[in-house]
C-alpha cells in the first residue's frame, strides 16, 4: 500500500509538471508583441468536423492573405489554433488561449453549444469573441459586451426564408394568404431556430402552416417525412436539413414521386458539393437558401473581388473542392475582423477600441462575397447579414435571388413532376 | 428442523426430483446419497431456494420456505455449499469469510473476529491474506465451510465436501465436521464416500432417479438390496460379493 | 493402442491427476471405475486434448500425441462420447450425426457410416429431422453414440454412457458397446455402473483421488474385496 | 488485488495525501491550469462514483450519462426558472438521479453483462431524445445557458479556485464514501456479488437489493458532480448532458485505473483526463482525430495486458512481495 | 399510406438483417460481445466508396472487393480480440469500444469528416398500385435477400455451417468432438464482419457516410439481435424486418424525432420482460443464463 501511495504521488507530480510545462512554454513569448495573436477555434474532430474543417480553412486563408499583404501595421497575424469538438473542450481550450497564449481575440466556431460556452468565457475575460457562423439567437441576447456575430441569426434566417418563399409564391400566382406551407426541420438548434423564424413570419403574412415537423438529422431513412409532406399536400415546403438527411429527402421525394410547387431547402443539406455529386441529375432545380457560395465577382468592389478570387483558388487547392457557404462565411468574417476591426483599433490590446471599431462598422449590403454588409446592433448581431436562394442548374449551384446577387435565372418554378424533369 | 414433503422438481418434462419426503431432526447429521444424476444436488437447490420447486413443501424451523429466495433462506439460518467449489476467487481468504460473517455483524471488526473464529476452526487462519483462487482444493472446500459457518447457521447443507480429497484430507475434514456438529449445528450431507457417511450420519437417505428409495441407519442402508442395485448395477448379485 | 504415462494435470493451480498411467490394447474394452470427483472425466478430457497436460505423456498408436489439438486427435480416430451426451440441442439428429464426421478422416466414409448408424439405431433414422434436444434420454444417448461412430473411431472413449438412463435402456447401451467393440473398435469405458462395466471389460482400472488405485482384468476387479470398499467407501 | 477491504488507515492516509497534493492547484490562478485540474477532478469524481456501482458489483453501466444529465437539467431548471439556489439544486439533482436509478434498477438490474450495458445506453439515448423533444421545458437541442451572476449563493465564481475547491471537496466525499463502503457490509456484499452472485445469495446476500443501493449511491454522486460541472461550464444541452461518451469515459477511466479499488478511478482520471487534453492540443489541430486513435490504442493495450487496471496490478504485485516476506519471516 | 410505410420499412429491414445476422453469428459462435459492429458497417461503406472512387465500381459490382476488405478487418478484430474470447465479456466490450474509437478516427484521418456518397445508378422508382418502391432500395433488398439466403444455406447445409451452429450450441462439447474451434472463431468473425461490410456497401447505394455513422448502426444491430433472441439467426432476420417497419411506421405516426425512442423503449421492455427475445418459444430452447 505504501508503494501504491508513492506511485500515486509520483504520478501526480508528473502531471503537475506536465501541466506546468504546457502553461510555461507559451508564457516565454512575452517578448514585445511582434505578432498579433488570434485564437481560432473550430470543431475539427467529432460529429461537427465536416463544416468545422471548412470554416477553419476559410479563417486560415483569410489570415494568410492578410499576412502576405504585410500584416496589420507591419505586424504579422499569428493564429493559435485549437480543436474544440464539444462544450467541455471549449471551456478548456478557450481558457488555454486566453490564459496561456494571451490572445485577446477569438474567432470561431460553427457549433452552437461550443459557441455558448466560448462566448461566455470570452466575455468574462474581456476578450473579443467573433462568431462567424453559429445561428442560435440566444448567443447575442445575453448582454455580452464583447461578443459579435457576423452571420445571420436563426429567426432572421427563417424570416428571410419565409420572405423568399412568399415572393416565389407570388411569382407563380399563389395568394400568400391561401397558400399552404409545410415546414420540416432537423431537431437541432439550427433547424429549430429557423422553424421558429418561419413560423413568426408566416403568422404575420397570414400564410397557413399545415405541417411543422421536426426530425432527427441522424435518421437513416426519411421516407416517413416525405410521406408526411405528401399527405399534407402543401404548396410550399421549407426544409432545414443537414447533408445526410437533405440528400435522402430529395432521393425519397423522387422515389415516392413527390414534388410540391416550391421546395426550399435550407442549410448545408442542400447546398454542399456532396449534394450535387450524389444526386447528379436529380439535384437539378432544387433550391437552397443560405448565404450564397457563388459570389458574383463583378458586383463586388474590385479589391474585394480580387481577394475573393484568391480565396476561391486557395480553398480549392487546400480542400479539393469549391468552398461551401461556411468557408465564405468564415473567410469574410475573419477578413472583416482583421482589416476593419483590428486594423482600425490598431491591434488587439485595447478591447474597448476593438468594440468601438466593430460598432462603428457600416458596410453596405452586397459588399461581402455572400452578399452581406456589416452593421452591428446593440447586442452584437450583424443586421446586414443576408441569405440568398441558390439553385442547382446543370450540376452547379447558381444564385437566383436576390437580384443583386443573382448570376442566373431561376428555372423549374413551380417544380414539375419528377417524370417531367 | 427441516421437513421436506412430497417435493417434486421438473425441468421441462423431465422430473429431476419426484415426490421426495423426509425429515432432518434438530441436532442430527443426515446423509444424502445416491448414484450420479440421481437428483441430490437438485434437491439441495430446491431446498435452498436456487430453483423454485414444482410441487410439495419445504419447512425449515417451523417456517414454510418453499417459495423463498435463496438469500432469505440463508438469512433464516439454512446455508449450503456447492458441489463445485465457488470461492470468491479474487478475494483473500479472510474477505471470503468476512462476506459470510457480515450477514450477522454490523461493523467490520466484529465481522473479522467472527471470520477468524470460523477460519481457525477450519485451519485456514494461516492463509488469511492468500487469494482464494490460489488455495488447494482441500483448502477451498474448507473455505466454503468456513464461509457458511461464519453466518451463524442453524443448519448447513454440505454438497460433496469430501469429493476429490485424499484420504488424509478426508480424515481431517470428517473430524472438523464432527466438531461442528458438537457446536449444535444440524447437517444434511451429500457424500459419495460411504465411509464418511457411515462415520458421520445417524440417518441416511438414498435417492435414485430422483426418487427416494431407502432411508434408515447407514448400516441398514448399505445392506439394502435396492441401494446396492442402484449403485452397482441392476443385476449385481447381492450375494456374490 | 493408447498408452498414458505418469500423466498429471489440473485446473488453475489445482492438481487433479497425479501421475496416472494406463494402457489399452488394440481391440479391447478397458473399463475405468471410481467415485465422483476421482478425476475420471479430467483424465478423459486430457486424453482427448481439451485439457493441457502438466507432466507425463499420452501415446496413441505409438505416436506421441501429448501436445496435439483435439481435432488432430479426432483425425487419428480418437473419439470421445462425452458424459451427459452433450448433443447440440438446436441441431437436428441428422445434423448432430454429421457433426461427428467433420474430420477429414471420417468425411469420405460419411455415407457408409451414416447407413451403419441408422442400421444400429433405427430410431435415429425415424427421428432424423427432429431437434436433438427434444428426444428422450435414451434416444439422446443413441444419438450421441451414433455421432461418435460417425467419426470412424479407432478408440472410442465413453464417459458414463448409462448415466441417468432407465435400467432397460442401460442394458441396451451395454449391448451396443459390446457390439461396437466386436466390430473392431477399441473402447475406453468410464462407468458408474461398476458391475456391468467390469463384466464386459477385458482390462480395468479403479481410480481414486486422481490416482490409479487398482488395475487388473475386469473379473479380477469385480471379485476384489477392495473394490467394493473403495467404490462404496466403506 | 482488491485487498482494500482489509486496509483502513493507509487508505485514509493516501486519500489525505492525494487531496493535499491536488489542492496545491489552488495556489495557481491560471485558469487554463485550473481548468485542466477541474476537468481531471471532475472525471476522477464521476469515475469514482461509477466505480461504487460498477467496479464493486461488476455490472457495466454505460448509462451514467443519464443520471448526470437528469441531475444537470433538474438543478439548472430549478435555478434558471424558479431561481432556486444551485446549492439546493445540487441536492435535488442528486435525488432525482437517485430516483431514476431506482427505476433503472428495478427494471434492468436483473440483466447481466452486455445487456445491462445496452439497456443503459438505450436509456441514455431515450432521455436525450426526450430532452430534445420536450423543448418547452428543456429548451430543446439548443440547451440552456446559465446566466453568469457570480455569487456564492449561485455557485458561480469569478475565479476558478472556489469551483476547484468544491470539486475537490466532492472528490474527497466520494472517496471517503468509497472507503467507508469498501469496509462496510454493503461493500463486502457487493464484491461477493461481483465474484459470484449465486454463492453470494446462498450466504444470505440479497443480490438485487444490494446492487440497487450501490446504484443509487453511485447515481447520487454522479448527479451531484454533474450539477457542479453545469455550474462551472454554465451551459447544458441534451447532446452534452445525456452523453454515452461521458459514461464510456467514466467506465474506461475506472477500469484502466483499476475498477473495484478505492483509488483506481483516481489513478485512471489523473492519468487519462490530462492526457486527453494534451493529446487534443498537441495533435487535434494538425491531424483530425489523431488523438483519439492514440487514446483508443492505449485503451485496447491496457485492457488486453492489464485487465485488472493499474491499481489492481500494482496491489497484486505488492501482495506478492508481502507474501514472500511473510513466508521468509515465517510469521503466522 | 400504411402499406407504403410497411414496404419502405421492409426494404430497410432487409439491409438491417445483414448486419444483425453478422452480429448474432459472432455472439453465438464465439460468445463475443462486439460493440464495434456498427463501425464495420461504416468501414464497408467507405470501402464501397473507395472502390467507386478508384475503379468507378458501384456497390453492385464492388462487393467482392468489399468482402475481401471485410475479411481483412475481421482478422484484425479477431487478432485484437482473440485473447478475450472465452473470458470476461466486460473486457470484450471495452476492447471493442476502444477499437471503435480507433476505426472511426482512422477513417477520419484518411477521409476527413465530410459526408461521402456515390451517385445513384438508377434513382428511379417502380410503382405498384399505390406503392412506390425505390429501384435502389429494391435492388439492395434483393441482394440482401440473396446474401441472407446464401448465408442460411451455408449455415444450414455445409459442414462448416453445421460446425458453426454446433459451436454456438455448446462450445465445450464441440471441442470434445474435435471440431476446430480455434479455426471456427475466425470463420465466424469473417462471416459476421463481411456481412456487416456488405450491409454497409448496400447502404452506400442509398445513404452517404461519415466516420461517426457506425454508432447508430451498432445500436440497431444489437436491438435487432436482442429482439430476435440471442444467437437465434432466424430471429435476428425477422426482428430486422420488424425494426425496419417499426422505424417507418412510428416515424410517420409518432413524429420523425421520436422514431428511435420507440424501438429503444421496445428494446428495454423486451430485455427486461422477455429476455429470450420476441420469437422464442417457436420450438427454440430458452437462452440459458
Amino acid at each position: 500500500m505504501k508503494k501504491l501511495s508513492w506511485f500515486l504521488i509520483l504520478m501526480l507530480a508528473s502531471v503537475t509538471v506536465l501541466s506546468g510545462c504546457s502553461s510555461s512554454t507559451p508564457a516565454n513569448t512575452a517578448k514585445p508583441a511582434e505578432v498579433i495573436k488570434i485564437g481560432v477555434i473550430q470543431p475539427r474532430s467529432g460529429p461537427l468536423a465536416v463544416s468545422g474543417e471548412d470554416s477553419y480553412w476559410g479563417t486560415k486563408i483569410a489570415i494568410d492573405m492578410v499576412n502576405e499583404a504585410g500584416g496589420i501595421k507591419g505586424k504579422k497575424i499569428e493564429a493559435v489554433v485549437a480543436d474544440v469538438p464539444n462544450a467541455g473542450a471549449a471551456q478548456n481550450e478557450v481558457n488555454r488561449l486566453i490564459q496561456n497564449e494571451k490572445v485577446k481575440v477569438i474567432t470561431g466556431i460553427y457549433g452552437s453549444a461550443m459557441a455558448e460556452v466560448a462566448a461566455g468565457i470570452c466575455n468574462r475575460n474581456e476578450v473579443l469573441y467573433w462568431e462567424h457562423i453559429s445561428v442560435t439567437d440566444r448567443l447575442t441576447k445575453q448582454g455580452y459586451k464583447s461578443v459579435f456575430r457576423m452571420h445571420i441569426n436563426g429567426s432572421l434566417f427563417g424570416e428571410q426564408a419565409a420572405q423568399i418563399a412568399e415572393s416565389y409564391a407570388k411569382k407563380i400566382g399563389l395568394d400568400p394568404t391561401k397558400a399552404t406551407v409545410a415546414v420540416v426541420s432537423e431537431n437541432g438548434d439550427f433547424g429549430k431556430s429557423i422553424a421558429a423564424g418561419v413560423d413568426a413570419y408566416t403568422k404575420k403574412a397570414g400564410t397557413k402552416i399545415v405541417l411543422n415537423e421536426l426530425y432527427d438529422s441522424k435518421t437513416t431513412d426519411t421516407s416517413p417525412i416525405v410521406l408526411k409532406l405528401k399527405a399534407s399536400n402543401a404548396d410550399i415546403v421549407i426544409a432545414t436539413s443537414y447533408i445526410n438527411d437533405g440528400i435522402d429527402i430529395t432521393k425519397k421525394s423522387k422515389v415516392l414521386d413527390y414534388s410540391p410547387k416550391i421546395f426550399l431547402g435550407i442549410g448545408s443539406g442542400y447546398g454542399l458539393a456532396a449534394y450535387g455529386k450524389s444526386l447528379e441529375k436529380d439535384a437539378e432545380g432544387m433550391i437552397d437558401l443560405d448565404p450564397t457560395s457563388t459570389p458574383v465577382l463583378k458586383n463586388l468592389d474590385p479589391n474585394m473581388a480580387k481577394a475573393v478570387e484568391e480565396f476561391q483558388k486557395r480553398f480549392k487547392a487546400a480542400r479539393g473542392y469549391d468552398s461551401p457557404t461556411v468557408g465564405y462565411l468564415a473567410w469574410q468574417a475573419t477578413w472583416v475582423l482583421l482589416n476593419n476591426v483590428i486594423a482600425t483599433a490598431g491591434g488587439t490590446d485595447n478591447l474597448a477600441a476593438m468594440i468601438k471599431a466593430a460598432k462603428e462598422l457600416d458596410i453596405k449590403v452586397g459588399s461581402l462575397p455572400t452578399g452581406a454588409g456589416v452593421k452591428f446592433d446593440e447586442s452584437g448581431q450583424n443586421t446586414r447579414a443576408v441569405i440568398s436562394a441558390m439553385q442547382w442548374q446543370k450540376g452547379k449551384l447558381v444564385t437566383i435571388y436576390p437580384d443583386y446577387l443573382a448570376n442566373a435565372q431561376g428555372i423549374m418554378i413551380p417544380l414539375p413532376a419528377w417524370n417531367k424533369r | 428442523m427441516l421437513s421436506v414433503q412430497n417435493v417434486t422438481k421438473r425441468f421441462g418434462g423431465l422430473a429431476a426430483v419426484k415426490d421426495v419426503s423426509f425429515e432432518v431432526e434438530t441436532g442430527s447429521i443426515v446423509g444424502l446419497i445416491g448414484p450420479n444424476g440421481s437428483g441430490k444436488t437438485t434437491l439441495f437447490n430446491v431446498i435452498s431456494g436456487v430453483y423454485p420447486l414444482t410441487g410439495g413443501t419445504v419447512t425449515f424451523d417451523g417456517r414454510d420456505i418453499s417459495s423463498m429466495e435463496s438469500s432469505r433462506v440463508a438469512n433464516l439460518g439454512l446455508v449450503r455449499t456447492f458441489q463445485i467449489v465457488k470461492p470468491f476467487n479474487e478475494l483473500s481468504v479472510l474477505d471470503n469469510v468476512v462476506a459470510g460473517a457480515f450477514q450477522r455483524c454490523r461493523n467490520r471488526d466484529e465481522a473479522e473476529d467472527k471470520a477468524m473464529v470460523a477460519m481457525k476452526m477450519l485451519d485456514l487462519a494461516q492463509y488469511k491474506d492468500t487469494l482464494a483462487k490460489n488455495l488447494t482444493l482441500a483448502a477451498k472446500k474448507r473455505l466454503e465451510i468456513a464461509r457458511i459457518l461464519s453466518t451463524d447457521p442453524k443448519m448447513i447443507m454440505l454438497d460433496e465436501v469430501m469429493g476429490g480429497l485424499n484420504p488424509q484430507e478426508t480424515e481431517q475434514l470428517v473430524e472438523t465436521v464432527h466438531r461442528l456438529h458438537e457446536l449444535g449445528i444440524t447437517m444434511l450431507i451429500i457424500e459419495h464416500k460411504m465411509k464418511c457417511i457411515m462415520e458421520l450420519s445417524s440417518k441416511v437417505i438414498v435417492l435414485n432417479n430422483g426418487q427416494l428409495i431407502a432411508m434408515g441407519t447407514p448400516q441398514a442402508v448399505v445392506k439394502d438390496p435396492e441401494v446396492i442395485k442402484a449403485y452397482l448395477g441392476a443385476d449385481y448379485n447381492v450375494e456374490s460379493y | 493402442m493408447l498408452k498414458v504415462t505418469e500423466l498429471s494435470t489440473g485446473y488453475g493451480e489445482n492438481q487433479v491427476l497425479f501421475g496416472v498411467s494406463i494402457q489399452i490394447g488394440q481391440g479391447e474394452i478397458a473399463g475405468m471405475v471410481g467415485s465422483n470427483a476421482a478425476g475420471k472425466t479430467t483424465l478423459l478430457h486430457t486424453i482427448s486434448g481439451v485439457n493441457r497436460v502438466w507432466a507425463g505423456k499420452v501415446e496413441f498408436c505409438d505416436e506421441n500425441i501429448t501436445k496435439m489439438t483435439p481435432q488432430c486427435r479426432t483425425e487419428r480416430g480418437l473419439i470421445q462420447c462425452p458424459e451427459g451426451r452433450r448433443l447440440f440441442p438446436s441441431l437436428n439428429v441428422l445434423e448432430n450425426l454429421l457433426i461427428g464426421s467433420y474430420s477429414k478422416r471420417a468425411k469420405p466414409k460419411r455415407n457408409k457410416s451414416l447407413k451403419h448408424v441408422y442400421e444400429m439405431f433405427p430410431i435415429l433414422f425415424e427421428r432424423r429431422y427432429q431437434p436433438a434436444g427434444l428426444m428422450s434420454g435414451g434416444e439422446q444417448q443413441m444419438c450421441a453414440i451414433g455421432r461418435a461412430l460417425m467419426g470412424d473411431p479407432a478408440l472410442l472413449i465413453m464417459d458414463e454412457p448409462s448415466l441417468g438412463l432407465a435400467p432397460i435402456i442401460v442394458q441396451k447401451v451395454f449391448e451396443i458397446i459390446e457390439q461396437i467393440n466386436r466390430e473392431g473398435v477399441t473402447i475406453l469405458l468410464v462407468e458408474q455402473n461398476v458391475r456391468k462395466a467390469l463384466s464386459i471389460s477385458a482390462h480395468a482400472y479403479a481410480m481414486e483421488s486422481g490416482k490409479i488405485t487398482m488395475h487388473g482384468t475386469g473379473k479380477e476387479l469385480l471379485q476384489d474385496e477392495n473394490l467394493r470398499k473403495t467404490y462404496l467407501g466403506i | 488485488m482488491r485487498s482494500f477491504l482489509s486496509h483502513k488507515k493507509s487508505d485514509y492516509f493516501i486519500c489525505a495525501a492525494v487531496m493535499l497534493l491536488l489542492s496545491l492547484g489552488l495556489l495557481s490562478s491560471n485558469k487554463y491550469t485550473l481548468d485542466i485540474l477541474i476537468t481531471t477532478v471532475y472525471f476522477c469524481t464521476i469515475a469514482s462514483a461509477w466505480n461504487i456501482m460498477c467496479g464493486y458489483t461488476g455490472q457495466l453501466s454505460l448509462g451514467h450519462g443519464a443520471f448526470l444529465g437528469l441531475a444537470q437539467y433538474t438543478s439548472t431548471l430549478l435555478y434558471t426558472k424558479m431561481d432556486i439556489s444551485p446549492w439546493l439544486g445540487m441536492l435535488a439533482g442528486g435525488l432525482t438521479a437517485m430516483l431514476l436509478a431506482l427505476l433503472v434498477g428495478v427494471l434492468a438490474l436483473r440483466l447481466k453483462g452486455p445487456f445491462f450495458a445496452l439497456a443503459t445506453i438505450a436509456l441514455t439515448t431515450i432521455l436525450e431524445i426526450f430532452a430534445v423533444k420536450f423543448d418547452g421545458i428543456t429548451g430543446g437541442s439548443v440547451g440552456i445557458t446559465i446566466p453568469y451572476n457570480p455569487s456564492l449563493g449561485n455557485m458561480i465564481f469569478k475565479d476558478y479556485q472556489p469551483t476547484y475547491f468544491l470539486f475537490l471537496c466532492l472528490l474527497a466525499l466520494v472517496l471517503l464514501t468509497t472507503i467507508y463502503i469498501s469496509r462496510s457490509r454493503l461493500g463486502s456484499n457487493l464484491v461477493a456479488i461481483r465474484e459470484n452472485d449465486l454463492t453470494a445469495a446462498s450466504l444470505g446476500i440479497n443480490v438485487f437489493r444490494n446492487q440497487l443501493y450501490a446504484l443509487m449511491i453511485s447515481s447520487f454522486f454522479t448527479g451531484v458532480v454533474g450539477t457542479l460541472y453545469a455550474q462551472y461550464v454554465l451551459f447544458i444541452d441534451p447532446a452534452g448532458s445525456f452523453s454515452v461518451i461521458v459514461s464510456e469515459k467514466a467506465a474506461l477511466i475506472s477500469i484502466i485505473g483499476g475498477a473495484g479499488t478505492v483509488f483506481g478511478p483516481l489513478i485512471g482520471g489523473i492519468l487519462l483526463a490530462p492526457t486527453e487534453i494534451f493529446l487534443r492540443t498537441w495533435l487535434g489541430s494538425t491531424y483530425q482525430g489523431a488523438y483519439l486513435i492514440v487514446y483508443g490504442v492505449v485503451l485496447i493495450f491496457v485492457i488486453l495486458t492489464i485487465p485488472n487496471g493499474i491499481a489492481g496490478t500494482v496491489s497484486a504485485y505488492i501482495r506478492k512481495c508481502n507474501c514472500k516476506t511473510e513466508q521468509a519471516s515465517g510469521d503466522d | 399510406m400504411l402499406l407504403q410505410l410497411i414496404v419502405s420499412g421492409l426494404l430497410l429491414g432487409g439491409i438491417y438483417a445483414l448486419l444483425s445476422l453478422g452480429l448474432s453469428l459472432i455472439f453465438g459462435v464465439s460468445k463475443f460481445t462486439n460493440f464495434a459492429h456498427g463501425d464495420f458497417v461504416m468501414v464497408g461503406m467507405y470501402m464501397a466508396f473507395v472502390s467507386y472512387g478508384m475503379f468507378t465500381l458501384t456497390p453492385y459490382f464492388s462487393w467482392p472487393l468489399v468482402m475481401l476488405g471485410g475479411v481483412g478487418f475481421a482478422l484484425l478484430l479477431y487478432l485484437v480480440a482473440r485473447s478475450t474470447i472465452e473470458k470476461s465479456g466486460l473486457n470484450q466490450i471495452l476492447v471493442t469500444l476502444g477499437l471503435s474509437m480507433v476505426l472511426q478516427n482512422t477513417v477520419l484521418l484518411f477521409f476527413k469528416s465530410d459526408y461521402k456518397s456515390i451517385p445513384a445508378t438508377f434513382g428511379s422508382s417502380i410503382k405498384l398500385g399505390t406503392v412506390f418502391i425505390s429501384t435502389e432500395m429494391l435492388i439492395a433488398f434483393v441482394i440482401a435477400v440473396v446474401i441472407t439466403g446464401g448465408f442460411f444455406f451455408f449455415i444450414k447445409y455445409t459442414d462448416t455451417g453445421r460446425a458453426l451452429r454446433a459451436v454456438s450450441d455448446d462450445r465445450a462439447a464441440s471441442k470434445l468432438m474435435g471440431l476446430p474451434v480455434n479455426l471456427l472463431d475466425p470463420i465466424a468473425f469473417c462471416l459476421g464482419i463481411v456481412l456487416a461490410c456488405l450491409a454497409g456497401a448496400l447502404l452506400m447505394t442509398v445513404y452517404p457516410t461519415t466516420p461517426t455513422i457506425g454508432s447508430g448502426y451498432n445500436l440497431i444491430a444489437w436491438v435487432t439481435v436482442v429482439l430476435g433472441g440471442l444467437g437465434y439467426l432466424q430471429g435476428a432476420l425477422f426482428s430486422a424486418l420488424l425494426i425496419g417497419i417499426c422505424e417507418t411506421v412510428s416515424g410517420f405516426y409518432l413524429g420523425a424525432d421520436l422514431r428511435q425512442a420507440v424501438y429503444y423503449v421496445l428494446f428495454i421492455l423486451v430485455l427486461v420482460f422477455r429476455p429470450q427475445g420476441l420469437f422464442a418459444g417457436l420450438g427454440m430452447k430458452k437462452v440459458k443464463r
